[in-house]
């Protein structure tokens, strides 16, 4: 059971508060090396295998792999009682700390409160868990949201009709980031003209629907997309629509479009947190472990960048595949992977 | 032949699920960094028991010599329903489960008609209605959320005298109240004549619509409980398209590795309990060994495919080729 | 002609027609079924018999007429109805559920029940004793009947349809497929049930059966029942020409003399042939020209001779030559190639010899596409030409080609098995009792060309349950029993008491002078 | 069983020249293709314009490429799931194989699909030599499959943008104004239906899924059959990845997912029964453009994706329902 404490957090500048609330967990200090446990949901996608060569690739830095006896990493798919079942199973096989991908924020009560009991640290990354009983490593997936509506504001001082391009339907991220985007338009006392279509974080989905919805409404004056952003702008590029303001996410190939076509008209924000959060919980529940402080609920920094800052060979590789996710480094917790070296990894070792 | 051997050889398909479940959890136990414990034991059952439910429900349905594409969409429909519903005190938790059994036991029924009276082919019929129970669904939780009576949640997932998993007494209880008897009854009957040979059947004066009409509503039905559990399990309701499909498709592997045959007529819903189980095995055994992270689903495909290839080696011992196509 | 004026039939049919698409099964049909009397149905595939018994029995509803029972109208809307009702029926195609056990099936209609749940030991109850009943004391009702050999699922169909208790017992085809033991049991039994009072219908294309059971018979032709006597008072040429509607005469075409070819090999030579022990021991060769008859009771190994033959069978000992060198057929595919050039015309022309949904045509070149494809290709005008030419030789009645073959008459449809198999010009034919079910002058037109492909040089193998076909059509015919040739038989030889006494293996005295 | 044919085709016989040749539930398919686009219209007009329908086309023409493999089997009475993973396959291995310089680019189509024949020579072996069924060795080898991309994208660094030949195969326009991925389909539908009705292969398709006792008994290799049909659609799953790969730009895990029940669907709405022997060609385009516009109308309406997901199914049950039933059974 952690003690609850007050701030700052051992390492401030990378465990920083989500909120001036946030409490501070001191955990009891456990004598190393640590056995860590990753329960992965589903994999088959290059985000959750860039999150996993980026977990290896950290775990397996001298200095981390010092403090830890073993690392294990499952991944149980899409079921969230197989994920459930994998957390019961690593609190039985005493692992020290459990850190998690959840299928489901709200499904995992029965479970926090097993680990709680058994003096486990969890800590849950990217899909967080809806507890204040866990540690999260949070991305703050409203003010994503927030922050692509205020840019398409920012170039669309009169409003106008933009397309929306939504994630899956039925998940909390999706939810959150559409309603950020909604509340900021709403904010703005504007007339906006919001055309949603669904592309499922897909880039090949989110083309399809948006070269239908150019096909049917002609122009749109901006465009918000969470995922498959590169192939929303390949919709726009293959049906000649004109390039315009654009507010996404950080996949390569979106970066590389972003700055090839910023100069007609194609002004991105693209902003998100990489894959590399999750080296941040592991080096949270290390620190726990450590019995140093840590808060609560820890907030990213978003990775953002915006026109006309891209810069080639740091936020955006134009030689390298258009898929995985870029502004994979938290400078602030000392965690510095280049994308490209993650997945390149295993092939260097090979 | 002596009696028994007549027995075994009427439960030969879900003799061998059990084996094949036996095998690979003694192996996961063996090599499970806590071993046989009540705990272990606890947590690969109440993984388990979800699946069995639905492979239950798949497993009835194609005993009629049907298949049922929409069982994880009920499932995923029924938990968020049972999300909004099954809360409260005793009273509206009870008719909170009501209802959300009655709901399975609604989606199963309007398979069943459609299939039947509506004489659809039954995978595209339940293609068609999947995408309906998941968008009723995605309708009742836009995202994840909802709650769930905790009490009754808690002893359903719990352990009886601190040993035995409630889930699968809950499970057992199921076999006996609703399998048992369905198989013993006129309808069950007529759901395995229709199976084997549906024109056999019709001359036979066999009640053909009646016994389909009751496997695609148990089905529901049982699918309906699959989504009560998930809702016990998670404290949630969440309309996930994915978990839903996989559902579907891992509940196909449960009934044949539990024995009962795709080509209708022949199996029992206890075999497709131990295929449930086996089929989670494969997933558990992940965790028991240490596989590299990004190769465990190459492994675990392959471990599925040897263990729906064990039923092929009876082919060996074909040797007059027409035998192939029975 | 009618002789018979019932007072009060149990069971009568009034009008009774049924119309499939623009096909008449069944014209304003007439029918009066009498308690204590076994009443014979006659009549040439596609008369309209089996519909007939599908409307008695409630699997078919009739387009118009009237039935009574006990002078009261009845309707059946299914066949439960009709079971309730008493009449219990023997399907011409097995209605027996394969997956479930012979108890199951004698008490699927109406199972008995505890608490509302069916009560396997009184079920077994009843199953043993209908078993027993029916003489079939040796079937154990717990086995599965897919696990049954053909004949026993033939009785086991009988037993189910005694269990119900009927007042009215139909049989259609019932005994074809049984062992000569097995119809002398199912014989007595009907005897029996008439003699406690129930009103029988017997469907058969054996005269000989009629002649022994029945008391009254009534013919059908073209769906209306054209004659109805009692048994006995028409000669057997008399009703087959009733049925047929024209003169009946020379069954069987000549016997031409063969002339063997010295030092040539035979065509077809199988040395000690074995298969699991099914199969013992089998040495036999054909000629070129040489019809050789299989004989023996049913189920003695025919079947999987031929299969074996056709490299349908795995594991087999011994060796099959063909042209004096050893050949290894690996299945159909090869066999069919030159230089085997094997047929076989297959038991079941519904599941294994025609695709029923598909067209004639596409039926007919089946076989044969490779003769008529280059790569792979098929070259229609060759593909039509190949099919012309078997519509002449074989006389196919259809309504053209493109029509499913499932809706041609059985007869035709037994044509068609055979023409996609001479379209490939066979050396070695080999026949699966291809007779079976079709009536006598589609038969007759069967064995003259039967004769006219062995004048051409090819060598036949043909099975046969019917002892007047193979005394008619064979040059030889070997008689199998428990799976081994147990005698041959040749030229006058082959008579119908020679056949019977090798085929229960016992020791015929004067074969020579039988009639 | 028989019945059922034997009525179905009293039916045709009795009508008239041409149409005789006409599968009815290919004249209601396209019957319904119409109607959704005048409901459209309604909505919108842009839903009738050029623009719209070639774009349509376009995108429809990968669903149609894979449901042409899908109908093969489906026309043998089996099935094949694995069409997701092999799909994303057939996308990755093309890609990859680009990325080995001009000699890459040259065999990288050809890569891409080989890769998805292997695939279907393991579900044909399984379900021709192993007769496991084809619903669950095809479930199977879509984990597999799946498992391999996995390892694949996580341990190679793998080069996974479409390279020129692949983007101008599905999105050059050789006709002014007709995206080649149009006319890819076009051939291969053109081959399809030589394939079904013109040769050996395409007889013994549909003669093993009437009966397959009686066609390995004619003589037919039943099983070579079977896997080579199976090696077919396996090909033509991983085509279609490659096309839309070259549609995207890229080949990117999970792209296949979407299309495994529309093709099915897509298959089934043509007219094919899916317990195999009956179907015919057109049929299943028809299915593919009804399938295709069915879901773009939707997400253009905006409908969210709960009601989206509530019209798909209702729709496809009501067009069953219109033609897709089995005839009664007395
Ligand atoms: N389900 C059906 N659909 C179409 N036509 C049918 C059907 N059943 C029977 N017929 C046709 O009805 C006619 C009468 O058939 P039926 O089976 O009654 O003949 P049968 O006298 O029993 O002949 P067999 O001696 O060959 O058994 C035939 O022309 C047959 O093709
Ligand atoms: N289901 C059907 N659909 C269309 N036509 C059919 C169908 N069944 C039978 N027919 C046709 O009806 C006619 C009468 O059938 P029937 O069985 O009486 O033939 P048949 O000429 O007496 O032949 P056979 O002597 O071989 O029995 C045949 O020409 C047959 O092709
Ligand atoms: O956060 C998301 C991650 O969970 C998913 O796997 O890939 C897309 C990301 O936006
Ligand atoms: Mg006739
Ligand atoms: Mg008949």
């Amino acid at each position: 059971e952690p003690e609850i404490v007050s701030g700052p957090a051992a390492e401030p500048d990378c465990f920083a508060p989500w909120t001036a609330e946030t409490k501070f967990f001191k955990f009891p200090k456990k004598d190393g090396p640590y056995r860590v446990a990753l329960a992965n949901g589903f994999i088959a996608n290059t985000w959750r295998i860039q999150m996993i060569q980026t977990a290896k690739a950290y775990a397996a830095q001298p200095d981390v792999a010092a403090k830890l006896k073993e690392f294990k990493v499952v991944s149980t798919g899409e079921d969230v009682p197989a994920q459930i079942s994998a957390i019961n199973n690593f609190i039985d096989s005493g692992y020290d700390a459990i850190i998690v991908n959840a299928q489901n924020p709200t499904a995992f009560g029965p479970v926090i409160k097993r680990a709680k009991e058994a003096g486990i640290v969890l800590v849950a990354f990217d899909n967080i868990l809806d507890t204040e009983d866990a540690i999260n490593v949070n991305v703050d997936q409203k003010g994503l949201g927030v922050l692509w509506a205020n840019w398409l504001a920012k170039h669309l001082p009169e409003g106008g009709k933009i397309l929306e391009v939504r994630g899956v339907a039925g998940t909390s991220v999706d939810t959150d980031r559409h309603n950020g985007i909604h509340e900021t338009f709403a904010a703005t006392g504007k007339k906006w003209d919001v055309v949603e279509v669904i592309g499922k974080w897909d880039d090949p989905t989110a083309q399809k629907a948006t070269a239908d919805a150019i096909a049917v409404h002609k122009k749109f004056d901006g465009i918000t997309a969470q995922g498959g952003d590169t192939g929303v702008v390949q919709a726009m590029i293959d049906a000649g629509h004109p390039f315009v303001p654009f507010g996404g996410e950080t996949e390569n190939g979106f970066r590389k479009f972003c700055a090839k076509h910023a100069g007609e008209g194609l002004k991105c924000s693209s902003a998100g947190t990489g894959p590399a959060q999750v080296a941040v919980a592991i080096k949270t529940a290390i620190a726990a472990l450590e019995g140093q402080v840590v808060p609560q609920s820890i907030k990213l920094p978003l990775a953002i960048v915006e026109d006309p800052n891209f810069k080639e060979g740091q936020d955006f590789y134009p030689d390298q595949s258009d898929n995985f996710f870029v502004g994979n480094a938290f400078p602030t917790c000392g965690i510095n992977f280049t994308a490209q070296e993650i997945m390149g990894q295993t092939k260097e070792n090979q | 032949m002596s009696e028994w051997r007549y027995w075994l050889n009427e439960q030969r398909g879900t003799l061998t699920g059990l084996a094949i479940f036996l095998v690979m959890f003694s192996v996961y136990v063996a090599n499970h960094p806590a071993g046989f414990t009540a705990n272990v034991v606890h947590t690969a059952a109440n993984k388990g028991v979800l699946l069995a439910f639905v492979a239950m429900a798949q497993a009835l349905v194609v005993i009629t010599a049907g298949i049922d594409l929409s069982v994880g969409m009920i499932l995923v429909l029924t938990n968020c329903l049972a999300s909004w519903i099954v809360v409260g005190g005793a009273v509206p938790t009870a008719l909170g489960v009501a209802a959300v059994l009655a709901t399975g036991t609604l989606c199963g029924a309007i398979n069943g008609a459609l299939v039947i009276y509506g004489r659809l082919q039954p995978i595209v019929a339940t293609i068609a209605t999947g995408a309906v129970y998941f968008g009723l669904g995605l309708l009742l939780r836009p995202f994840p959320g909802g709650s769930v009576n905790e009490d009754l949640a808690d002893a359903l997932t719990g352990r009886l005298f601190g040993v035995i998993p409630s889930s699968l007494v809950a499970l057992a209880a199921v076999v006996l109240l609703i399998w048992l008897p369905f198989r013993r009854s006129v309808a069950g009957r007529a759901a395995f004549a229709a199976g084997s040979s549906e024109p056999a059947a019709f001359m036979s004066g066999v009640p053909i619509r009646r016994g389909k009409f009751a496997a695609y509503l148990l089905g529901g039905l049982l699918a309906g409980m699959g989504g009560l559990f998930l809702t016990f399990f998670t404290y949630t309701g969440e309309a996930a398209y994915a978990s839903g499909s996989a559902y579907t498709l891992w509940s196909i592997a449960a009934v044949v590795l539990g024995g009962v045959s795709l080509y209708g007529g022949r199996g029992s819903a206890v075999g497709a309990i131990f295929g449930a189980f086996a089929a989670r095995t494969t997933g558990d055994m992940l965790f028991a060994f240490d596989v590299d992270p990004l190769w465990q689903p190459l492994l675990q495909g392959i471990v599925l495919m040897i263990a729906v290839s064990i039923g092929s080696l009876a082919l060996l011992r074909v040797r007059n080729r027409l035998d192939w196509f029975q | 002609m009618g002789e018979i004026q019932a007072t009060s039939p149990l069971f009568r049919m009034e009008g009774v027609s049924k119309r499939y698409g623009g096909v008449r099964a069944l014209e304003s049909a007439h029918l009066d079924v009498e308690a204590g009397r076994i009443h014979a149905i006659l009549g040439e595939n596609g008369a309209g018999k089996s519909t007939l018994i599908k409307i008695m029995a409630g699997v078919v509803a009739p387009d118009e007429g009237r039935m009574l029972l006990d002078g009261q109208d009845v309707s059946f809307r299914s066949p439960a109805a009709a079971s309730a009702a008493g009449i219990a029926c023997v399907f011409q195609e097995l209605s027996l559920i394969p997956d479930l056990s012979v108890a199951d099936n004698i008490a699927i209609a109406n199972p008995p029940r505890r608490f509302g749940l069916i009560d396997r030991r009184a079920q077994r109850a009843i199953a043993e004793e209908a078993l027993a009943r029916a003489g079939a004391e040796d079937i154990h009702p717990r086995t599965a009947v897919k696990d049954l050999p053909l004949s026993r699922r033939q009785m086991v169909e009988i037993a189910k349809a005694l269990a119900s208790g009927p007042r009215i017992l139909i049989l259609d085809e019932a005994t074809s497929a049984l062992t000569a033991g097995d119809v002398a049991k199912v014989f007595a039994v009907l005897k029996g049930l008439r003699s406690e009072g129930l009103a029988l219908l017997y469907i058969s294309h054996r005269m000989h059966e009629i002649a022994e059971l029945a008391d009254t018979c009534t013919v059908f032709r073209n769906g209306r029942n054209v004659a109805n006597f009692s048994a006995g008072s028409r000669t057997n040429s008399e009703v087959v020409e009733m049925m047929i509607g024209r003169e009946y005469s020379n069954v069987f075409p000549p016997r031409q003399k063969r002339t063997i070819e010295e030092g040539k090999a035979p065509v077809l030579e199988c040395r000690n042939l074995g298969w699991s022990d099914r199969l013992r021991d089998i040495s036999f060769s054909v000629g070129e020209g040489e019809v050789v008859g299989l004989g023996g009771l049913e189920g003695q190994g025919q079947r999987l001779l031929l299969l074996a033959l056709f490299g349908v069978l795995r594991g087999m000992s011994g060796s099959v030559l063909i042209d004096g060198a050893p050949a290894a057929i690996s299945g159909p595919a090869a066999a069919r190639k030159p230089p085997h050039s094997m047929a076989l015309i297959p038991e079941d022309r519904k599941t294994e010899g025609l695709m029923l949904p598909m067209t004639v045509r596409e039926n007919l070149s089946f076989a044969a596409l490779d003769r008529v494809s280059r790569g792979g290709v098929i070259d229609r005008a060759k593909e039509e030409q190949l099919i012309d030419e078997m519509l002449r030789l074989l006389e196919i009645k259809t309504a053209g080609l493109d029509v499913p073959a499932g809706a041609l008459s059985g007869g035709n449809q037994q044509k068609v098995v055979i023409a996609k198999w001479l379209m490939r010009e066979p050396r070695i034919i080999l026949l699966n009792d291809p007779t079976r079910g079709i009536d006598v002058g589609t038969k007759q037109e069967l064995y003259r060309l039967l004769r006219q492909l062995a004048e051409a040089g090819a060598a036949i193998v043909f099975y046969s349950t019917d002892y007047d076909e193979l005394i008619g059509c064979c040059d030889r015919v070997l008689v199998l029993y428990d799976g081994r040739v147990v005698r041959e038989l040749e030229g006058d030889q082959i008579s119908e008491r020679a056949l019977i006494a090798s085929a229960l293996n016992v020791e015929a005295g004067q074969e020579g002078t039988a009639a | 069983m028989s019945e059922t044919s034997e009525s179905r085709l009293s039916v045709k016989t009795r009508r008239p020249g041409i149409l005789r040749r006409a599968d009815p539930a290919v004249l209601t398919a396209f019957g319904c293709i119409l109607l959704l686009l005048l409901l459209g219209s309604l909505y919108s007009s842009n839903f009738l314009s050029p623009d719209y329908l070639l774009q349509q086309l376009k995108v429809a023409s990968f669903l149609g490429v894979v449901a042409a493999g899908m109908m093969i089997v489906i026309l043998l009475g089996h099935i094949d799931l694995s069409v997701p993973w092999v799909m994303t396959m057939g996308a990755m291995m093309a890609c990859a194989a680009a990325g080995f310089g001009p000699a890459g680019a040259f065999v990288a189509i050809p890569v891409g699909v080989l890769s998805g024949m292997a695939f279907g020579l393991l579900n044909g072996f399984g379900v021709a030599y192993l007769r496991i069924p084809s619903m669950i060795v095809t479930l199977a080898s879509n984990v597999v499959a799946q498992g391999l991309m996995v390892v694949y994208t996580g341990g190679f660094s793998p080069q996974d943008s479409a390279p020129p030949a692949i983007r101008w195969l599905a999105t050059g326009a050789l006709v002014p104004g007709v995206p080649n991925a149009i006319l890819v389909w076009f051939a291969v539908s053109a081959a399809m239906v030589f394939l079904l009705t013109r040769t050996a292969f395409g007889r013994a398709v549909y003669g093993i899924g009437n009966s397959e006792r009686a066609a390995f008994l004619s003589g037919v290799g039943t099983r070579r059959v079977i896997m080579i049909a199976f090696v077919f659609s396996g090909g033509l799953s991983a085509f279609g990845g490659v096309l839309l790969a070259g549609y995207a730009s890229k080949a990117a895990q999970a792209m296949g997912d979407a299309y495994l029940l529309p093709s099915i669907a897509a298959v089934v709405l043509g007219g094919t029964s899916i317990l195999g022997g009956r179907g015919s060609y057109l049929g299943t385009v028809a299915g593919v453009i009804l399938i295709t516009l069915l879901q773009s109308i939707l997400s253009v309406m905006q409908m969210p994706e709960a009601g989206r997901q509530i019209v798909y199914g209702v729709v496809i049950i009501v067009m069953l329902l219109l033609y897709g039933r089995a005839p009664p059974s007395r």
